[in-house]
């Protein structure tokens, strides 16, 4: 009888690790990207640049819940750039006339609006996420549009609040950290330790056998995406906060992002795999990339070239150290 | 030992916004007073530009040139650098930061102009396709008040159909096309700036031409001495602006403070139906540009540049 | 048929029960009574519409027309969830559990009570599962435990069991036969389905036989009954054609088909070696676990070996990929259908898919010699093509023929049969033997693993058997009695490696 | 024994015969659009208008294809639009250069690299689609600006048998159906009758099982992006050769309806079903439905609102149809 060797590779081993511990390797591909930014630019690792670097992470780890949540399930939510626009624009357009809790308020039902109609049409229409959910964003668009004509002059306040969460510092830190921190951790603990949290991994992995053991697969969908709504309104609110502008394309450019943040934090388009964690790591890595980027004075088209060149190898390398079972 | 102006754009891989950067670098490199350009020229929105505009600030900028996404996003980052000493000059559309100095093309007057020169030559009365740039932008709510100032001029003429073009060519094109394929009964073409395609639009489907007000755009400039039976005008609107935001950045920082805040830039328009109207758009002609490019590659009292400077597009020290 | 007497003691009656698929007619007028402390079987051929009818109980199919009774009260149950507020839990035939979640986290998802949940995986024979395993991780015989364990937690009043044994080594099979007799004499009910007569007679009082969708017959099960239920089953004349036993001729000269030398691979498969000659069906018999998956795998190129050798007529061979043992003439009939089928394309599509797969045939296809060939296996092999737009919508043991009928066509050297009857019914049993005897006459070489220790001496001419990831026994067929082999399987009688070796 | 009641509901029946033949519901859709357009403007159904129609189409529809093949097997192609518009802007600017058989070459080849790129990632390093050819778009987009920089006043020439095709009528009809009808045929026949057609829709059904089979996957994979580029590049000539216009966004707002053209068509996201007809008919019902939108004067708000809802409500309704059971 033979003795099976039981050297395993190295890439295996490290693979493994990575399988039970994903978050180590986002870590390190952080900690590498940091190290070339302080070698090309060594005075640039300040407080100031953190505090930055985290206040514009995060609208995008926001976002990027919203991608997380769904995917889980093999969904995805393209809908969350343009909820996060209209809820940031209804509160800056509506402040001046009704006063700012109650512009918030409209925004945010907004925000609900376009995600419950995500939910109706998944969970019972059955319409393929990615198709509803563009279908939705479109729709969104054009009633922001025929809205915008008819507020078009009453001028924009933004509310001080959003401005003291999307500006401020306390301790050199962005104030953004006192809503994303509560809100990261109820996200973790949601995916993690309630039933809903499961019911998210168990359809995106067997909806067949989710639904024979009794699962109301439509109760889910609907509450999901009705979720992803709030979350997006809820960015747009502070991303609001941040810009200061009122556009109609606010926080359009960040909806391809926050799908990529989630896919570099380890979490499975296909449903079943990944987590919160993985994803505000991957939100910070591309938040260090676009600064990179910048620093080394690109034109563009390098810019382009090189991100999603970066984008693609981390999430090929990922694969290659996670999937080779 | 020259001056450092640093430069931001947000729109790029259009052929106006290209002329526009092309005219930045050739009035720098045509005035000897500058040293190095700064150029953050990429696609990008209001809250991007804030990020480009405090990386010009920490690269120690003099002057910063900026054409704003957007009449209020930017105006932190414009505080911050005016507050810094930098000289500010917003080109193109106007911001609210009443620090910077503005220097644009005048949209209000730009539509008008246009627009009133069609109802004349429709006689005053029938109806116009009236083909809009992107719903929601800046630039087309100016262009859409002196349109409707126009047609308050003309009480007999109507609007036969409004579209947004969304300012793209294929769009504009398969909306005209449908447009004629739908037999409405139109007299006139009134586009923001998507032209030359119009016109193909008409010469293709064999349809009998009406009267077309477009942009000065090299494509279409050639068109109107060039199609049999086309009467139209084009209106200008310099991409060129870019290039006097560079000379005014510069007498400002020479010491000349100029005596308003906001300087515009007014249209010219340029018919193919007189003889002075033919001549100017001889002048203006260019074969050498792209049809996407205005053919107003100067503007008279500002820019410096010759031709040959702004068509190879480069900078101080390239 | 006569109706059931109206029982006021019944557990569970369901009169008139139909369902159609589309064109399809699952079910005509199907009827089951169930008395509590009662086993009823029930029984019928492939596609009669047993596990339609277990689907339809439990809530999760609707019927479309029929009555269902509970304990005397009319009921709707109109879900899984409202099936098991009445007291009714199934184990469906389909492993229903979520691949992504620890065991644990499906044990909650169910609202299923932990404690027993242990006590039972440990009474049908797992005590070491680990309630964080993933079940992904899990193999098919340790799903079907816990999948039963977690029926049995929520102490059930009916349990519904479709071909629940099927994919189970024998081992846990005694198992689940006892636990399932013990929880019919603590007075609960149990329907159970199974193709194994063996298993009907051991645990079962009644037995309802469906054909067609009809029930024809509802009987006491006593012995000798056997003939009869196959007969209403298959309908009169055909339950005649009985096992022809082949005889047993394995040639020991010329060179292997397939010689296998030490061949090892992950933690389980650590050395086996054999020899497969034309014309020849080795038999395999292990029980859950033993490396014979690894084995399977590694010869059809689905895995790397990490030691070593496999030859073939001679010549050593290296797999990388399943391509390379195809054209080596190694055919894989897997274990799992659903790692073989297109759910969702015809059974035309599915049979056709290997004649297609190399890039010299990506070109034009020869629609009429497809179909020839295609219809040739379908003849061959009996498969009811009612609803062959869709492979899905086969009866079970119909799938599992399209998985065979696919190797027939394209035309076999060397067939790797891994429990090809799982699920399928005795007439179909029997021409599956005829099926394998025929190739091998014809020249081909079949290795053959069976979980039904009975099999060997119905379709093979030798077996090994495989304990702890190697050869631990060598016979003749006419030898492997159920007795012998079960020792063999439990590495009892094993015998020197060199000397299973050799033999094998 | 009871009798089961035949008389099965009209909602069914319809959805069986959907299932059989799925291209009679959509030419009903299509049928009704063109219905309603005659109602609101009787004077438009003329060959003028069917022509211009078509012309149109064609080039959505030869991008739609790429969306349909590589949907089959499970995956997307988000770069056709880039792919598209670079071997029209090579074409275009590359022409007064070197002439226009030699652009028109390199420009192919152009496309076909972001094909062979998309094959390489998604066959070798098992990236999904969606983020490979996201990831290749921008990468392309960045090469496309760096390559714009060099040739900037150059000029641009369009080959007359682009023009050709672009805009002229053969009887009435547009000549790009010279190219379309073929290329149409074509695909049909690969889909259907050849092996490559039929390992598609194994892959996207079950790729395991096709492994098992004998099939390699990734040669699969790998030809298919290749000639989804191809198909791409080929659009993007003859979308050049319509508009004239060599602008680098030309084709990009292409890629989305190319999409809900193969979704509206019947083709699954999730692989394994669908066919190149309905996308034909999917192309023809977009066109016909933005002419719709132009036709009813509707403000760029409403006309959003009401393409995306009818997008939504044919997925929808088509579902509906044909997947109960
Ligand atoms: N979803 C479906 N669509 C169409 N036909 C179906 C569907 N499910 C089952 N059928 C058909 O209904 C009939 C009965 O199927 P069922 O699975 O109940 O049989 P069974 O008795 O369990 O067979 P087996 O022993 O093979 O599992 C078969 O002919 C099958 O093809
Ligand atoms: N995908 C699969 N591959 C292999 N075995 C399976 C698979 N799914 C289920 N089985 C096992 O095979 C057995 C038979 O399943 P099948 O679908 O054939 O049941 P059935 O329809 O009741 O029976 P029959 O097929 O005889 O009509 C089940 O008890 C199950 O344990
Ligand atoms: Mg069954
Ligand atoms: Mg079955």
């Amino acid at each position: 009888m033979t003795t099976t060797t039981t050297n395993t590779p190295v890439l295996a081993r490290l693979g493994r690790l990575m399988v039970d511990t994903p978050l180590i390797p986002l870590t390190l591909i952080l900690l590498a990207l940091i190290a070339v930014l302080a070698i090309l630019n060594p005075a640039i690792l300040s407080m100031f640049w953190v505090g930055n670097t985290l206040k514009i992470a995060i609208p995008l780890a926001m976002l990027a819940a919203c991608q997380t949540l769904t995917m889980l399930t093999g969904g995805i939510d393209l809908s969350v750039g343009t909820a996060a626009t209209i809820a940031a624009y209804v509160t800056a357009t509506a402040t001046p006339l009704i006063g700012a809790p109650s512009a918030i308020g409209i925004a945010m039902a907004c925000a609900l609006a376009i995600g419950v109609v995500n939910g109706i049409g998944i969970a019972f229409a059955r319409v393929h996420p990615l198709i509803m959910t563009l279908g939705t964003g479109l729709i969104a668009t054009g009633c922001l549009l025929v809205y915008q004509r008819s507020v078009i002059s009453t001028g924009t306040i933004y509310p001080e609040v959003l401005v003291w969460l999307g500006t401020g510092r306390t301790w050199g830190l962005p104030n953004g950290l006192f809503l994303f921190i509560p809100f990261a951790v109820l996200i973790l603990w949601v995916q993690r330790r309630t039933g809903f949290g499961r019911l998210l991994y168990a359809i995106g992995s067997n909806e067949a056998a989710a639904r024979l053991s009794g699962v109301r697969v439509w109760q889910v969908h609907l509450a999901l995406y009705s979720l992803s709504g709030i979350i997006a309104g809820l960015s747009g609110l502070l991303y609001l906060g941040m810009v200061k502008t009122a556009s109609l394309s606010l926080a359009l450019p960040l909806d391809l992002p926050s799908v990529a943040a989630a896919v570099i934090g380890g979490t499975s388009i296909f449903g079943g795999r990944g987590g919160y964690g993985g994803t505000i790591l991957g939100a910070l890595i591309l938040t260090v990339l676009a600064t990179m980027l910048t620093l080394l004075q690109m034109p563009e088209g390098g810019r382009r070239i090189l991100y999603g060149a970066i984008i693609l190898a981390v999430t090929a390398l990922y694969i290659r150290l996670t999937d080779r079972s | 030992e020259g001056y450092k102006i640093g430069i931001s754009n947000t729109v790029q891989g259009n052929g106006w916004r290209e002329q526009m950067v092309c005219a930045m670098k050739a009035e720098a490199l045509a005035s000897g007073k500058v040293e190095s350009l700064n150029i953050a020229h990429r696609n990008t929105d209001a809250a991007g530009q804030l990020e480009d505009i405090r990386n010009l600030i920490q690269a120690g900028v003099q002057a910063i040139v900026v054409n704003p996404s957007n009449s209020e996003g930017i105006n932190s980052a414009i505080k911050e650098a005016t507050d810094a000493g930098i000289v500010v000059v917003a080109v193109d559309q106007a911001v609210t930061e009443p620090s910077a100095y503005i220097l644009s093309n005048n949209q209000e007057q730009y539509a008008y102009l246009g627009a009133k020169w069609l109802f004349e030559t429709m006689g005053g009365e029938g109806a116009v396709v009236y083909m809009r740039g992107a719903a929601g932008a800046g630039a087309d709510n100016d262009r859409d008040v002196g349109f409707k100032r126009a047609m308050a001029e003309f009480p007999n003429i109507t609007i036969a159909q409004e579209v947004f073009t969304g300012w793209q060519q294929d769009q504009g094109k398969q909306q005209i096309n449908d447009i004629i394929a739908a037999g409405v009964p139109f007299q006139g073409v009134w586009t923001s700036g998507i032209d030359n395609v119009i016109v193909d639009a008409f010469v293709e489907s064999g349809a009998p031409l009406v009267p077309i007000v477009g942009a000065d755009n090299a494509g279409f400039v050639g068109q109107l001495s060039s199609v049999e039976g086309l009467q139209g005008a084009a209106v200008t609107n310099p991409g060129s602006v870019g290039g006097a935001g560079v000379a005014l950045a510069i007498q400002i920082l020479d010491g000349q403070m100029p005596a308003e805040k906001t300087v515009l830039v007014d249209p010219a328009l340029w018919e193919n139906v007189t003889e002075e109207g033919k001549a100017n758009l001889a002048a203006a002609a260019n074969p050498n540009l792209s049809p996407e490019w205005p053919v107003s590659v100067s503007i008279d009292g500002w820019t410096t540049y010759t031709m040959d400077q702004i068509i190879a597009c480069k900078g101080p020290g390239e | 048929m006569t109706p059931a007497p109206a029982s006021p003691a019944a557990m569970l009656d369901a009169r008139g029960v139909a369902k159609n698929f589309g064109a399809v007619v699952a079910l005509r007028d199907a009827s089951l009574l169930v008395a509590p402390g009662q086993i009823v079987a029930l029984m019928g051929a492939n596609g009669a519409g047993k596990s339609t009818f277990v689907k339809i109980l439990t809530g999760a199919l609707k019927p479309d027309a029929g009555q269902v009774r509970i304990r005397g009260q009319d009921s709707t149950v109109a879900s899984p969830a409202g099936a098991r507020r009445s007291g009714l839990v199934p184990v469906y035939q389909e492993p229903s559990l979520i691949p992504d979640l620890s065991v644990a986290d499906n044990l909650r998802l169910g609202d299923t009570p932990v404690d027993r949940f242990r006590h039972w995986v440990s009474e049908l024979g797992l005590p070491d599962l680990r309630q964080d395993a993933m079940i992904r991780s899990l193999p098919l015989a340790a799903l079907r435990i816990v999948d039963l364990a977690r029926a049995l937690a929520v102490e059930p009043d009916v349990l519904l069991l479709d071909e629940m044994t099927a994919a189970l080594p024998t081992n846990l099979v005694d198992r689940v036969l006892s636990v399932v007799r013990a929880q019919a004499n603590a007075g609960r009910s149990v329907i159970y389905i199974s193709h194994r007569f063996t298993e009907i007679a051991a645990i079962c009082d009644r037995a309802t036989v469906l054909r067609d969708g009809l029930t024809v017959g509802d009987l006491a099960i006593e012995p000798g009954i056997e003939d009869r239920i196959v007969e209403m089953m298959l309908g009169a004349g055909v339950a005649a054609a009985a096992a022809t036993r082949n005889a047993s001729r394995s040639s020991s000269q010329g060179t292997p088909r397939l010689k296998v030398r030490g061949l090892a691979t992950g933690t389980r498969l650590t050395n086996v070696s054999l020899d497969l000659r034309p014309g020849e069906v080795l038999g395999v018999v292990a029980l859950e676990g033993q490396g014979q998956d690894e084995l399977f795998d590694v010869l059809a190129g689905n895995r790397r070996a990490t030691a070593g050798t496999v030859e073939v007529d001679g010549k050593p061979m290296t797999f990388a990929h399943p391509a390379d043992a195809i054209a080596a003439g190694l055919t894989l009939v897997p274990g799992d259908r659903a790692h073989a089928l297109l759910m969702q394309r015809s059974v035309r599509e599915n049979i056709a898919l290997p004649l297609l797969a190399r890039f010299a045939n990506w070109g034009g296809i020869s629609m009429r010699e497809e179909q020839t060939r295609v219809g040739a296996a379908i003849e061959r092999l009996q498969i009811d093509t009612r609803a062959q737009g869709e492979v899905r919508r086969l009866s079970g043991g119909n799938q599992q023929k399209v998985t065979i009928a696919r190797w027939i066509a394209k035309g076999v050297q060397t067939l790797l049969l891994f429990d090809p009857t799982r699920g399928i019914d005795i007439r179909t049993k029997r021409q599956i033997y005829a099926l394998v005897r025929d190739l091998a006459d014809q020249g081909a070489a079949v290795l053959y693993y069976t979980s039904e220790l009975a099999e060997v001496r119905l379709a093979c001419d030798r077996a090994v058997v495989i304990f702890n990831g190697r050869v631990v026994d060598v016979m003749d067929a006419a030898d492997a009695d159920e007795p012998t082999l079960m020792r063999a399987a439990y590495g009892l009688t094993e015998k020197t490696p060199e000397a299973a070796g050799a033999v094998a």
